[in-house]
């Protein structure tokens, strides 16, 4: 095994005291290797030990044997945001390795396999090889079932010189594998060899470290995907149509367990829901729509590619007024793009899909906690606004873990909309589907089945009068569409409002929405620490309300930041609010990684001109 | 005694079953097909309510305007209606749905989602009014033109067609039959069969267009020989035609049905005494032979009673989707509680 | 045969003189029942006579029975805008007889079949009652080929009462049967029947007549699909594929009687093109984009429904930097909308199709000649920038008859934009598809068969660097994503600059854009006339380029005047120029019918509060 | 002698064949057929620059990558490389097109172009690397899963497979073959007839996935009855395999291929000595029977080598359409002054 070496490191530490719960572990794999388990785990036990904690993985698109990254950052402070640096790297990926050491923050730590007889190039970071290979081989899990628990050396390795107390990881790994004792042993087996390795053969030279604290109690980790499922089955979903599309197949996949889970009927062991794989997305939407018109809760998920399948039955929806939630959990466009690399490109697009005069309902959450909540909510806006509520997640929200307040129980009985029974037609001696009773511009709607002679009307994408009779009169069509306007400021009304934090002087706000929430409040606060105070606006849903307006009038500037190339949200803006664009500034990257604080803080600033 | 008078066991008399006014050519096979629905809906005492209608986009497509105006309908995207169906179908499954269909809507845009559909065995009539053009975009060759059919603005087709029936057959369908729509009877009697079979019954019912597919060169007939006169008007102009009615067949004889311009249809009704609906094998050997033979075989092609049908695979509780009441569909406070303790740190 | 009635007209006639040259004439009738060649011969027989004239065709989503109506409107100013208003009524079409009455304005001459027996409930207009049935009965046209030229009673009895001579009308249906004598000279006979009819049987009360004039020399008479289909030839098109929708139907129709005249190879008595219907319209552009990467001239038509299946591979073609000319002639949506009329709805759509971060070339032909240079000059445009290039028709620009001057011969040669020969690549000893060489953020392409081992490359939808190999590396796609931007500023240079009458003085500007020209121009003068100053801006194309920011700084407010319901130009523009986005208003109505003058005066001035 | 000095007769090494490093699981089927282009397009001699490569999304769609670098590729949309094919090769009559797709790409989202495609017998050769699973969106099942095949995480397939053969077939293919990714010989030499025909050639080759078909209980096999053990860790860790490589098979012979998970799979090779591949009917009945005795007949199912392809039935000109120069496609200004005369008023 491997002696440790030494390093002129002095000059580099002396200037560095103990740096604790606030860095960032990098840890570099190839996919299917088997790291997600050893990364979740760790991830999991700081968080076990009171820590805020995020984490990232990057991903290649295929399933064996290309770079992955997982990023682990410890923040004291509560900031979840990527970082661009990282200060501990565990190197697994002798392909990268070159690259990833050479990104490694100076003063950081580098992990590697020690078979890999790495030249130590910098001299300002510390090198820490790992017997990997000789761990793993004296474990006495079976010789065929060792390169399983491979990535559990570096977890034990990590635990030693982090200063993670064991129990924490072995915590963690009950909660993976859900209780059971074989794998959770076998795992910890390795764990406890590497750990003991490492407090007889490395010395801690680099100044990272962990230490318990209190600011986890009552929280939890899980990501977006997870939370928008379970939120569908709180919001009695009862159809699901799908087609697998990285990063929303496991937005499906948690789905159908948790329905297996919660929704199946005790009395008769049988299913009060359906989850169809589609052909493919046009097949799924279809069936949503379908669905959705029959008088089901329905919902499908996807992503860009197929949101682009979807347009025709968008618009269709749309017009035909037929209620149904999409989520387009986003990754990176155009085209297929990057499909394992976040954005919020589809912000326009889905906004206005479809063709001819088009505009959709969409929902943006920016925490767990929200899209669980909307994963219910949605159901109940499109079943009142009788039409397609579009939720737009992405691959870091989706696909990462995040902690969350607990989950709060909806605080309303599903809403499902204007529905008219046989008794109300009946009693009112006449039905018209289109007709405005209200002023909301929502007509009432009834469902297949009603056992009315009135009951019936003919849904269609084509031109039709307020009793659902195709029509190609002007006057039917303008009507109709001017109902369609009072709706839309219906939805104004409905849908959530954003979150404000005005700062009172401050001369600039920022606007921003979805996953880039934690990288606008660090950013805040180095903005601020460098005396800007700014005022902050998450958006969480289209169509955009007075909240905004006024945000955007009681600021001289105001930056909309987001997750695209082509500042979609800011284009959105300018759209609803020409009166007020001069003063609506666009600040838009997307290389495919989360946004980071400092990036957003540069941009600021350069863009203010300090 | 008026028709009208009378009532079927429902309580319902034949115009209860009927549509609006149709808006398709005079004599459009599409209209004697729609007729037959209001026929069969009605001698079958279909409760209307229980009845969707649902469609893609063409002349046929607009069908279901013209029977059942008391059952709701979806007239939806061209080619797209077995994705409607299946949603709809799955999330109440006490509906009976009849789907209608072009052979465009089906065998062109459509063909991948009809397969889908057949495979999945979505419980539908689900009738393609095939006539081998696409009739409301004005008389271009659908996938199922005759190969060499010439049309006066599509030229001539040198594809060979799709077989909506082989389609159905190759993607396991659990019944597949054909027809022509002049042929009343046996339209009728297959209506039946297919509303009473559970899972998916494909109906593919030969419905000449009167205006476009008024070919002088088919694969389907033989050679009409009228020197053509010069044409005194354009396109715009379309001439009103009777529908076309052939009387029974019998059983194993092959007819030649005159269509509007004096080309010839060939059909033969299937012999139910030599062919065994329940074999597959058998089924495909009929629909090449008849592809050889350059006719149309009609009758019941291949039926299978008892392939699961989508919401018996999906294994659905008995009460359809949309009626279960919102404490089956929304799990109590109780459980998310227990969420939350399972998911919070740090148990 | 009827006698003349009586009618107390004496006041409404006394104060018109006769209205010569400038009246719209209505014709209703059922569809399928031929009236099509009788109404555009009655246009074209003007046409002939030297008055400007311009045809509307209102016709229903089906093909037999249902009500259409045709109008002629002569206006010896020139305008061809729809006129609310028709003066001279020929209805034909018993089911909406009472409601185009109605409408007739005052004054107005009605002409109907005798056989009805119509009540002449109206005592400010002049009935005239036609023989048809007893004059198409008595041609000696073959009994049952008679009810095929029922409707050139009314072009002969018009021509006796608005003063044609039939020599014009027998011109016209000589061009309309491409010369063949007989169906001529047996429709004439009709013609000739009817109009010596009405020689002896009506007397003109009514003011409404026609003269000679000199304003059409050297002028055509054209739809725009038509055009669309010369231009493609005289641009070269190699490859169409496309999927039979209303209105873009006749384009294609065109394209393949055109291509089969002009293109056929004199040598061989081949084919020089192919066009394939495809089975969709997901088919139809990717069979283009096949084949405009492997080196075609590629085209296809469709309208909205068809755009939104289009989207997926829009994005992919944009990215993959893939040059095909897409021809959206609008209808009315959202959704199946109203296949048979005219709207300009799918502006957004197609500028943005595709999710992710995609924008696409527009071109926004607004007049016949127009139709056919972009219907070559597409094609210059998509292989100079390697992309999608959209052209917006319209029904109204696409389906209908309008003047138009003579087509011009392309000013200039092919350009086949930056192809790489093996002898190109031998030189150079190296290949980088999508290296940004010039700094117009256009690479070099080469097309399948190049005889260079280095000629290859692999176009993708993902990810890729300058030489299209797969990549996920973040600085890969955002360097990517910063050279088609260039390459969007590139194509700001290269599209046709806006058409600008500028009013000095003027404090209002007008913007729009294709088919809407007519309209726009009739209001200008309406305006002035009213004291209101109005420059006009014409927009051709998209991306903006700089004469539209200098028009709009150059007015106090800018109004942009479109054919759809949401103001999407208008939006355009607010999200392209949000420093000037408070001066630009819109001005929108959509109700499937072109837009009219006195529609347009009013709102302009209803918005300038006057 | 190294393999690399040896030139085939247009003077390439084999190498010059080569793609990129392959990014797919070790031992995957897809990678074996990679190979076999490789060595097939070497021994044919074919000229790289005329080869295109076209693909769908998926792993199988990856593959155009791992060969024939000095061949232009476009990796399209998932299911939609038949319209592209079909652009591609209309407009370059001279292209040899390769085309590899999935059974997700051709069978479940693609299955309508690939129909169409086949219908117009657009020339190329079309392989399905199919698997019954989707491999790149980790493990669901596609359109041609065994019915009742269980997946890990995608549960108990209940629908009847779609068998891209019966398909290629029931759309009028000009060119069927089935063939087993671990079949080197077999699949070699139906690449060198489908690269020798002149229309669609489909080629279905079985090409297990490694890491997501490991299925213990499958139609295609015999129970595999090992006891499981625990999990010790989550789907992300995906060993590596040797690719699965049979020896020669005896016409008419059934094999049993042991995958990896110890499952099998039933091959048949065909006698083509008892079948003659220019019978439709007898193609039809084959891949009936196979089905009823759910196993795979590999081999050559059916050719028809006189069917015209779509350049043909086009009428093109020899010269490939992108050849021709400027000349030919932009008719002279005399032809636009001649149509501006005959439109302008008023002759
Ligand atoms: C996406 C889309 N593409 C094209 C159309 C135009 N379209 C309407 S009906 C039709 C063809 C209908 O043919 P078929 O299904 O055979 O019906 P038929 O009219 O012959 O009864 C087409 C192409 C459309 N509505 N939507
Ligand atoms: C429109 C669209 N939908 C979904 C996807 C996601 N996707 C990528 S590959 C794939 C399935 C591939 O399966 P298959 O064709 O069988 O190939 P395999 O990976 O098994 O070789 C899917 C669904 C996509 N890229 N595009
Ligand atoms: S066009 Fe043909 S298909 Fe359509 S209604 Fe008329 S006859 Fe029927
Ligand atoms: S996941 Fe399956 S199909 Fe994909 S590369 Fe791996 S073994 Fe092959
Ligand atoms: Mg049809
Ligand atoms: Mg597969």
């Amino acid at each position: 095994m491997s002696t440790i070496q030494d390093l002129p490191l002095e000059d580099v530490l002396a200037e560095k005291p103990a740096v604790v719960n606030d860095f960032q572990i990098m840890i570099a794999t190839v996919n299917g290797s088997g790291s997600q388990t050893a990364n979740t785990v760790l991830l999991r036990a700081m968080f076990r030990m009171g820590i805020p904690v995020s984490g990232k993985n990057i991903f290649p698109s295929n399933i064996q044997g290309l770079p992955t990254w997982y990023t682990i950052r410890l923040s004291k402070n509560g900031y979840t945001a990527r970082l661009e640096d990282y200060h501990v790297l565990v190197a697994m990926n002798q392909q990268t390795a070159a690259d990833d050491i050479a990104n490694l923050a100076p003063g950081g730590a580098c992990y590697y396999p020690e078979e890999w007889n790495l030249k130590h190039e910098r001299d300002d970071i510390v090198y820490y090889p790992m017997p990997v290979k000789a761990l793993t081989d004296a474990s006495d899990v079976p010789a065929n079932l060792s390169s399983y628990i491979a990535n559990m050396v570096y977890v034990g390795v990590l635990a030693t010189m982090l200063n993670i107390e064991l129990s924490y990881i072995e915590g963690a790994l009950d909660y993976h594998f859900n209780g059971k004792a074989k794998p959770v042993q076998m795992n910890m087996k390795v764990v406890q060899a590497a750990y003991d390795w490492a407090q007889d053969h490395l010395a801690k030279r680099d100044p990272y470290a962990v230490e318990p604290m209190n600011a986890t109690e009552g929280r939890l980790l899980m990501d977006g995907n997870s939370a928008a499922a379970l939120g569908a089955v709180f919001g009695g979903v009862t159809f699901a149509a799908w087609y697998p599309i990285t990063p929303s197949t496991s937005l499906i996949d948690a789905l159908r367990e948790d329905l297996a889970k919660y929704r199946i009927d005790p009395e008769t062991g049988k299913a009060t829901f359906a989850v169809i794989q589609a052909e493919d997305e046009i097949g799924a939407i279809g069936m949503v729509v379908g669905a959705g018109w029959a008088g089901a809760r329905a919902m499908t998920a996807t992503s860009g590619p197929g949101i682009s399948l979807m347009t025709e039955f968008a618009g269709l929806a749309y017009y035909a007024e037929v209620p149904a939630v999409i989520w387009d959990v986003q990754r990176m466009g155009p085209s297929t793009g990057l499909p394992t690399r976040t954005s919020q490109g589809d912000v326009l697009t889905c906004y206005l899909l479809g063709h001819g005069d088009t505009r959709h309902v969409v929902l943006l959450p920016g925490t767990i906690n929200e899209i669980f909540e909307y994963g219910w909510r949605a159901f109940d806006l499109a079943e009142r606004l009788q039409t397609l509520v579009f939720v737009l997640s992405d691959l870091d929200l989706g696909m990462n873990l995040w902690m969350s307040d607990p989950f709060e129980y909806p605080d309303a009985p599903m809403d499902r909309g204007k529905v008219l029974t046989a008794e109300d037609i009946e009693r009112a001696g006449r039905f018209a589907r289109y007709e405005d009773v209200d002023g909301d511009g929502i007509g009432y709607r009834t469902l297949p089945g009603i056992d009315h002679p009135l009951g019936a009307y003919f849904a269609r994408g084509t031109g039709h009068n307020a009793r659902a009779v195709y029509s190609e009169r002007p006057d039917d069509w303008v009507e109709n569409m001017a109902r369609l306007r009072r709706k839309w400021e219906t939805a104004r009304t409905l849908v959530p409002k954003p979150v404000v934090d005005q700062v009172s002087g401050a001369e600039i706000g920022l606007i921003a929405f979805g996953s880039t929430d934690p990288c606008v409040v660090e950013a805040r606060d180095q903005l601020s620490a460098r005396g800007v105070m700014t005022s902050y606006l998450r958006l969480r849903a289209l169509p955009l309300e007075d909240t905004t307006r006024r945000f955007i009038e009681s600021h001289e500037r105001v930056y909309v930041v987001e997750n695209n190339t082509d500042g979609q949200m800011a284009s959105i803006l300018h759209m609803e609010y020409p009166d007020l664009a001069p003063r609506i500034h666009s600040i838009a990257y997307s290389d495919g990684l989360p946004l980071s604080p400092r990036w957003l803080t540069a941009a600021v600033l350069e863009q203010e001109g300090r | 005694m008026a028709a009208n008078a009378r009532v079927n066991e429902i309580g319902l008399s034949r115009n209860d079953y009927k549509g609006g006014v149709s808006t398709l050519c005079q004599g459009c096979g599409h209209n004697s097909i729609a007729n037959q629905i209001i026929a069969v809906a009605y001698e079958m005492s279909l409760d209307p309510h229980q009845v969707i209608k649902l469609s893609g986009i063409g002349c046929s497509s607009k069908s279901p305007a013209y029977f059942l105006n008391r059952s709701h309908g979806f007239n939806g995207l061209h080619g797209r209606m077995p994705a409607l169906a299946t949603g709809a179908t799955t999330v109440n499954r006490s509906l009976i749905a009849i789907g209608v269909s072009g052979d465009g809507d089906t065998g062109s845009i459509g063909l991948g989602q009809f397969k889908h559909m057949v495979r999945r065995n979505v419980p539908i009539v689900y009738i393609v009014e095939n006539n081998g053009v696409y009739g409301l975009t004005k008389g271009q060759f659908s996938a199922t033109a005759d190969y060499g059919q010439e049309l006066k603005y599509a030229g001539v087709n040198e594809l060979p067609p799709i077989d909506i029936c082989l389609e159905a057959l190759a993607a396991d369908a659990s019944f597949v039959a054909r027809s022509f729509a002049g042929d009343s009877k046996q339209v009728r009697e297959l209506l039946k069969a297919a509303i009473a079979h559970r899972g998916t019954a494909v109906l593919d019912i030969i419905s000449p267009c009167v205006t476009f597919n008024n070919h002088e060169d088919s694969t389907k007939s033989y050679a009409y020989g009228k020197a053509k006169e010069e044409p005194l008007h354009d396109i715009t102009f379309i001439p009103f035609y009777e529908p076309i009615e052939i009387e029974d067949q019998e059983p194993g004889q092959v007819r030649a049905v005159k269509l509007y311009d004096g080309s010839h249809l060939m059909l033969k009704a299937l012999d139910p005494t030599k062919h065994d609906p329940t074999d597959r094998m058998a089924a495909f050997r009929l629909l090449e032979e008849a592809r050889e033979q350059q006719l149309f075989i009609t009758g019941l092609i291949y039926v299978d009673e008892n392939r699961a049908t989508l919401p018996e695979i999906s294994r659905l509780v008995d009460t359809p989707l949309v009626h279960l009441p919102p404490e089956k569909l929304r799990p109590p406070r109780e459980v998310l509680d227990e969420i939350n303790r399972r998911l919070t740190c740090c148990n």
